[in-house]
């Protein structure tokens, strides 16, 4: 029996509800106290296309929810039975719908894994009046078959449903349900060893998507200003925060463009409300050039970036890693900027808040930069993971009324952009009396009036700089980059972003085959902590990137401040799916094999 | 916004023009001083947002809040700040190529969104800091560094372009007529919604050919003896249509709609009449309601 | 006497006509056989601001426009005075125009300068009754100073405005000329050593400007279309193939904003016509969007880039290499092209040449980086080094209607984006029956249709990559990095663009002072020869990197692709002012002092 | 442009869509192949210039040159081509997010340019692709994922600014009215100039209160028994306002200017009337004059 250890997998069309039936499933297996993690893997298309989501649980915690082989598949058809046939391990099962193809063809019957035929859509159409409700009869069926406890189950959904959309259409979902499960008990055998159980004492957690933790952070944080343009795999902080900032007298203003979008929220900021835009990579492609101005202007301003397959439109629904060239150094002019990488679910509501916290301080455009995997996905966090403990404002050189007056009286002057040792400069907002300046995109003085002058150019341009790479770089304020895994290791790994999870995932099962490795999960991408880095890859014989896409930019990046370039081991992928812990796991041992 | 302090113009005063000697923009900088110092604005909570060009320095010259930004991004930003404070007195301004070539897309916007601010395009009809290429308002035929032999498009028609697109307060006016100015600026800054004067400003020395006498032939003021309903929008746009057809350009307050909620009131309502500079950003247990939906 | 070798400065007020009074002296320098280079210094204003232009004149080739010396200063009033006065050499001279303050204050008198007074402006206004003429007064009094055939200035004036203005305006130039030489000779004793001469014999140049030179570069290689929005210092491309353009059935549209530019270029680029697009670096940024859409549907087009200072607006006026991070690295996903910097202005042509074939061989955007001092100085060429001969026009893979007839009678079918060997695809132009496919931003199969399919993403993308990092590296096509100055030498130099110049006469200068240096300029900037600039690198015990910016670009960009990072030396400004030999002999001199 | 073969719709086909069933853009496919058939212009001969969006794929899914670019671009793109080459006929097509939001600046200046092209907006009011947002065309109230409390701004207004622009040809038409839809994009494609037509293409999926019932309510034909002058401009504003005022939706072709040079035969012109495809690009002795100045 394999029990609460599961890979399972919807596939339809899109429009089908594949989405919507891992969801229930999900809340389902959430309420019986299982960890969760999801693997959305949709087209750009709204109808028609072929659309999947896996859904990984487990009894404990859990990184991440691809893996190479699966356990589960519910398919809508016969075309989604040929896309992920080859995918199921030995013993796995596929649930599929035959309304339509009564019988699948030879060659989509594979002898190792059991099949069960349910004519869900049919069901739904003629015995429940309403085709789409199929994916509730699915959810019938799979329940049935893993072993779970109907009554249970019936009352998740019963409240799933009565949440959203009241008595009556819970009721006939469960309804629905009901049909999925006695048209499987009394048609289907189970043949297979998958068991889903209740977990008792299970910790609290929630299932939480990437962005919902984002706009979470953001409204902790305190922003209250946000401009974006729709893009996926970003959009849904916009539609969050359009519901949520007005509860807390915020703004959303949907953009005409990505070049407004982000000139909206400087606008904001330099008037001093918290705030932030939010896109993907063309997006931040046309920000480019008002990126440069904050850093000139100094104004403080947070850029989600939530990365897709590129270049152009590329695969706007699929995750890859390749914007971070440009998050790092796209812009005319040194125009340095923070840019900052979470790993996880945990560390996107926490990160964006530090990314506030370090805008305002060092009064520059700071970049979250994550991806569609993390973003769009859910996980499971332990609900100590999310809290409002611990959370801190940190305005940095804001000043207040008071203080503005008080240096005005010591001074004589304020200076907005005055030369300080830490290059950070003290900050006024309009509206305060004898704080007057100008923001300005041109090279000025210390009022910000433009200059030429080649003295004050080069003071200005060095303490832009210094508070950058000097001051944030060794302020301890910068997200810390973590080592997972074996310190004495001789294998390295180093990743970013969503990759944080298979890698987890591949030290685990590594470890329990008695492979040693530890693992580098870069948080500050920009200015990287050289140190920790070097000491990291010094430390170990050889040092895997692991870097979804296809020029290899994390490597890039690494290989400009550690010189050891033989050291590293490029680990690439660009083909629209996220690394699964198996590939990492077959290069740690192809890499040890000539290793040592 | 009340009268609140007696002002000077030269309570205004800031960095001296490095304009050229004649420049039409001269007088929008002394306009915008007096407009603000009669309608008793202090500086301090008058923010200036200009774009690039020779008008773009304004946020330089003037005792203010200046955001001297980018080319073409003067809008966006200008109504954030006003969305961020309504308090604040918000002036955007910028040249014809800033607000109508790059800048085209945030005026058919701004124009939509009706966010109480103003906004002065310096129109001279050329790119000035770049030394004379011709911009949207050059006229046909134009020899201008980009077009040697002439400017063949069709003129943009900002006035019309607003006025199509829900604009509440419309006016064109004229450096050469320091008074007309004045007035229009202090109405337009009076004015609950998005204001939009073009000011002809003459550039001497790279248009040679759209002068100060050459607008003095050519303007009709349409504010004096008024010959049409100033609240009517279509009537408006066939006064502009009925003046440019006879090759005139209309000058004046062209169309004002009073009573119409300002977009940053309809946006602040959705918040509660609650403006973000003045929101509680203290950690508050409330927030811990939004996670309930993840449980 | 120091004979034909002059670093002589005008300097004024914007809109004064220092850059008018340096152009008609440069001109009377010219038609005298001297080689000449300019370096103007201008403000972001049109009138009332200091500007200046230096010239430096030789009987033989000169670099470089700028040093950190001056030999000769006429100044338009004594603010000017004041800002270059200690520029001067020992036994250096001033023309102070004294219309206005009659006497020079005591702290603007150097003892060891000669000072020549004319009432220049008061000359002009009195007794010629135009103001602005005082230019040419001001010249009469240089070319007397400077011991000048008096028949031979006034004809090569008059024939100059003769040209530009006709007889009368000619006239009363000549006139202005011969008030200004008699007023120095009534009232002036020489006493310097500077003498210009006619050179007999001299070779025959031309005297033009990078941006000249790129115009015409692109008119030779059948460029019948550019689309820009204006900017300095790029907007006389655009002017000029306003002009020119229309004459040989081309067009140029004054396109709305940047981004529009770069997208009417595309349309034709795509249609078949060979199109650029030119900004500098605002306008680069704002580009970024679709330089990568150019780099994902593989149409061909030049990018045409004049540095300016930055970050955001910056230093409009002034010259930096600040935006060699973007220009390689901009843009969201993975999209690879081709950059290529000329360093002298016969390479601003030819290399303008090369881009047109290099972006339809490869089918791919090709960016031309260059610099504000490249682009809007004035140098003498041989009239042999800019010449049509040897030119080729290379349109790589676009098929002849017969060609694409030929294919599709062999193959059964066009295919737009073929996977081939190379990389590159046979491409067909609208209007061509059979040719049909789509140009598509999205991921795309063979025929261009949008595909999401793993393993045909990974093959484009390979395809893609492969083209530039395989095929061109490998082809020669890409313009060489030269090797120039001591082949055993033990320091190096790397550079490129506009250093060139400096760096060159400095190994000249080093040189006569015993001191061998190598130096290597970079012409292709991506994708690296990596095998030259490592053996460049390795045969060397120092390199140091001459990099215009603060946050060194090129070093960085040679620290990817050259591990050992200790052997650079990095060299770095960013004031607004263009590098001088002076300040790269210092910066050997010092490296010399601790290798070897 | 002359009619050059016989043609059938099915000439056209490609790739087949992957819309939703039901979606208004399937009408504009079906409608485009059957104009261009009927008008007898060959696959090979028509350019489709399309954005990002659900009706940006439009370029995808019919057999003539494609260029689906990205999102907003769409008409520089489609005015160089037709520059470059203009024995093409030139689309251009894509959604009222990618025309009216992200590309309005583009669409204020092709108004004002006139070069021969076609451009078509599948107008649904709300973003498709990106699933359900407000589109500029999205009207005051309507609650959608970015305005979760009801659309605030004023609705824009893509008719009367062609015609304040100078468009030469301005239409409405419905995808819920397949004639009325060829008719429009056969006249469109005909008129020499810069044609623009916005076309209803209801979402079903996304937008469902602008629905094909809901717009069949709304609708008010303009072009049965035509009350005004179809070529003056004033007359046209007029009456797209007037029914407007009634909150209603006029539909038809609303005005055309005939005789007007198109832009890009005025830029051919220029250049003695050759087109950039057809000029001689081989290395010639006459470049040399160019140089003479730098002598
Ligand atoms: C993105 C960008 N593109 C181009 C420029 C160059 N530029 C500076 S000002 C200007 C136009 C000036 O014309 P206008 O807006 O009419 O202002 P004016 O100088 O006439 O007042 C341009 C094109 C720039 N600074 N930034
Ligand atoms: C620069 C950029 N911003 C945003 C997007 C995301 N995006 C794709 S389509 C679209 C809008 C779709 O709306 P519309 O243009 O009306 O087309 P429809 O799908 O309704 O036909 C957006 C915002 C993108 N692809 N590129
Ligand atoms: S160039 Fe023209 S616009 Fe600029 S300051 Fe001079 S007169 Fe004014
Ligand atoms: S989502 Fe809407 S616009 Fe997109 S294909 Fe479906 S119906 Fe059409
Ligand atoms: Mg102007
Ligand atoms: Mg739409």
């Amino acid at each position: 029996m394999k029990k609460n250890d599961l890979t399972f997998r919807v596939a339809g069309r899109a429009g089908d509800g594949s989405l919507t039936t891992g969801d229930v499933l999900s809340k389902i297996w959430k309420d019986m106290g299982l960890w969760l993690a999801t693997y959305k893997d949709f087209p750009s298309n709204i109808r028609g296309l072929p659309t999947n989501m896996t859904i990984r649980l487990k009894d404990r915690q859990i990184y991440y929810g691809r893996k190479n082989r699966l356990d589960y598949l519910l398919a809508f058809d016969d075309t989604n039975v040929k896309i992920h046939l080859h995918d199921l391990v030995p013993g796995g099962v596929i649930i599929y719908d035959n309304s339509v193809k009564k019988e699948l063809p030879p060659e989509l019957i594979r002898d190792d894994v059991h099949y069960y035929y349910a004519p869900l859509k049919k069901i739904a159409k003629e015995e429940l009046g309403l085709e789409v409700i199929k994916n509730i009869v699915a959810v019938g069926v799979a329940s049935y078959l893993l072993g779970m406890d109907q009554d249970r189950t019936k009352e998740i959904i019963y409240k799933f449903f009565y949440a959203r959309k009241g008595e009556k259409i819970a009721s006939s979902n469960v309804e629905a349900f009901l049909r999925g499960w006695n048209y499987a008990k009394e048609n289907l055998q189970k043949k297979d060893e998958y068991v889903v159980e209740e977990v008792p004492d299970a910790k609290k957690t929630y299932f939480i998507m990437g962005n919902e933790a984002v706009a979470f952070g953001a409204i902790v944080a305190g922003c209250r200003f946000i401009s974006s343009y729709p893009i996926t795999p970003a959009t849904d902080v916009l539609e969050i925060l359009a519901r949520e900032l007005p509860k807390y007298g915020g703004v959303m203003i949907q953009a005409e463009d990505e070049l407004s979008a982000i000139n909206y929220a400087a606008g904001a900021a330099y008037a001093g409300v918290r705030a932030m835009t939010s896109t993907s990579g063309p997006g931040l492609s046309l920000k480019t050039e008002t990126i440069g101005l904050l850093v000139m202007n100094e104004t403080p301003l947070v850029i989600y970036v939530a990365q897709r397959g590129g270049p152009s439109t590329g695969l706007p629904t699929k995750p890859e890693q390749s914007d971070l060239f440009h998050a790092v150094f796209g812009g005319h002019g040194d125009a340095p900027r923070i840019v900052i990488a979470p790993g996880n679910v945990k560390e996107m509501y926490w990160m964006t808040i530090d990314a506030f916290n370090l805008a305002e301080k060092y009064q520059t455009p700071v970049i979250l930069l994550t991806d569609q995997i993390l973003a769009q996905n859910k996980f499971s966090v332990p609900v100590e993971d999310i809290t409002i403990e611990g959370v801190r404002i940190e305005r940095g050189k804001l000043l207040t009324q008071e203080e503005l007056n008080e240096i005005i009286e010591k001074e004589g002057q304020f200076l907005r952009y005055r030369i300080t040792e830490d290059g950070i400069s003290p900050r006024s907002i309009p509206g305060q009396e004898g704080g007057i300046y100008t923001a300005n995109s041109n090279e000025h003085q210390e009022d910000g009036y433009t200059t030429e002058d080649p003295k004050m150019r080069t003071a200005m341009m060095d303490k832009r700089l210094r508070k950058i790479y000097q001051t944030a770089r060794k302020s301890g304020d910068l997200p810390e980059d973590l080592i997972h895994g074996y310190e004495d290791a001789e294998i390295g790994i180093i990743g970013y972003g969503y990759t944080y999870g298979p890698i987890m995932e591949a030290i685990e099962n590594l470890a329990s085959e008695g492979i040693k490795v530890k693992f580098l999960q870069m948080r500050t991408l920009w200015p990287v902590d050289t140190e920790k880095l070097s000491q990291f890859i010094d430390s170990a014989e050889k040092v895997i990137v692991v870097d979804h896409n296809a020029q290899a930019q994390l490597s890039t990046l690494i290989k400009i401040v550690y010189d050891n370039h033989d050291k590293l081991e490029i680990l690439k992928k660009y083909d629209g799916y996220g690394f699964t812990p198996e590939i990492i796991e077959k290069k740690v041992k192809e890499v040890l094999s000539y290793v040592g | 916004m009340s009268v609140k302090v007696k002002l000077k113009p030269t309570d205004f005063d800031s960095h001296f023009p490095t304009w050229c000697p004649g420049c039409g923009d001269y007088a929008v900088l002394m306009g915008l001083k007096r407009a603000l110092a009669e309608l008793g604005i202090p500086p301090h909570e008058v923010v200036v947002v200009s774009g690039i060009g020779c008008s773009g320095k304004i946020s330089d010259y003037i005792k203010a809040y200046g955001y001297h930004g980018i080319h073409g991004r003067v809008l966006p930003t200008a109504q954030a700040v006003k969305l961020a404070n309504p308090r604040l007195t918000v002036i955007a301004a910028g040249g014809d190529g800033d607000g109508y070539a790059i800048g085209g897309n945030h005026f058919l916007h701004a124009n939509r969104r009706n966010i109480d601010i103003t906004y002065i395009v310096m129109n001279n009809q050329i790119y000035g800091l770049t030394k004379g290429q011709a911009s949207p308002t050059s006229l046909p035929g134009h020899k201008t560094g980009t077009s040697p032999y002439g400017v063949v498009d069709y003129p943009m028609n900002p006035l019309m372009v607003a006025l199509a697109q829900g604009a509440t307060f419309v006016a064109k006016t004229f450096s050469g007529n320091a008074p007309h100015l004045v007035r229009v600026f202090k109405e337009a800054i009076k004015h609950r919604g998005f204001s939009f004067v073009d000011d002809i400003s003459p550039c001497v020395t790279w248009n040679r050919f759209n002068t100060y006498e050459w607008y003095r032939e050519h303007i009709e003021y349409v504010d004096e003896n008024r010959d049409y309903n100033v609240h009517d929008r279509l009537e408006a746009m066939d006064k502009v249509k009925e003046v440019m057809s006879r090759g005139k350009i209309p000058v004046g307050i062209i169309y004002v709609e009073e009573g119409t909620e300002p977009g940053d009131e309809k946006y602040r309502k959705l918040a509660g009449g609650i403006a973000p500079i003045d929101a509680d950003i203290s950690v508050k247990e409330e927030y811990l309601e939004y996670l309930k939906q993840f449980e």
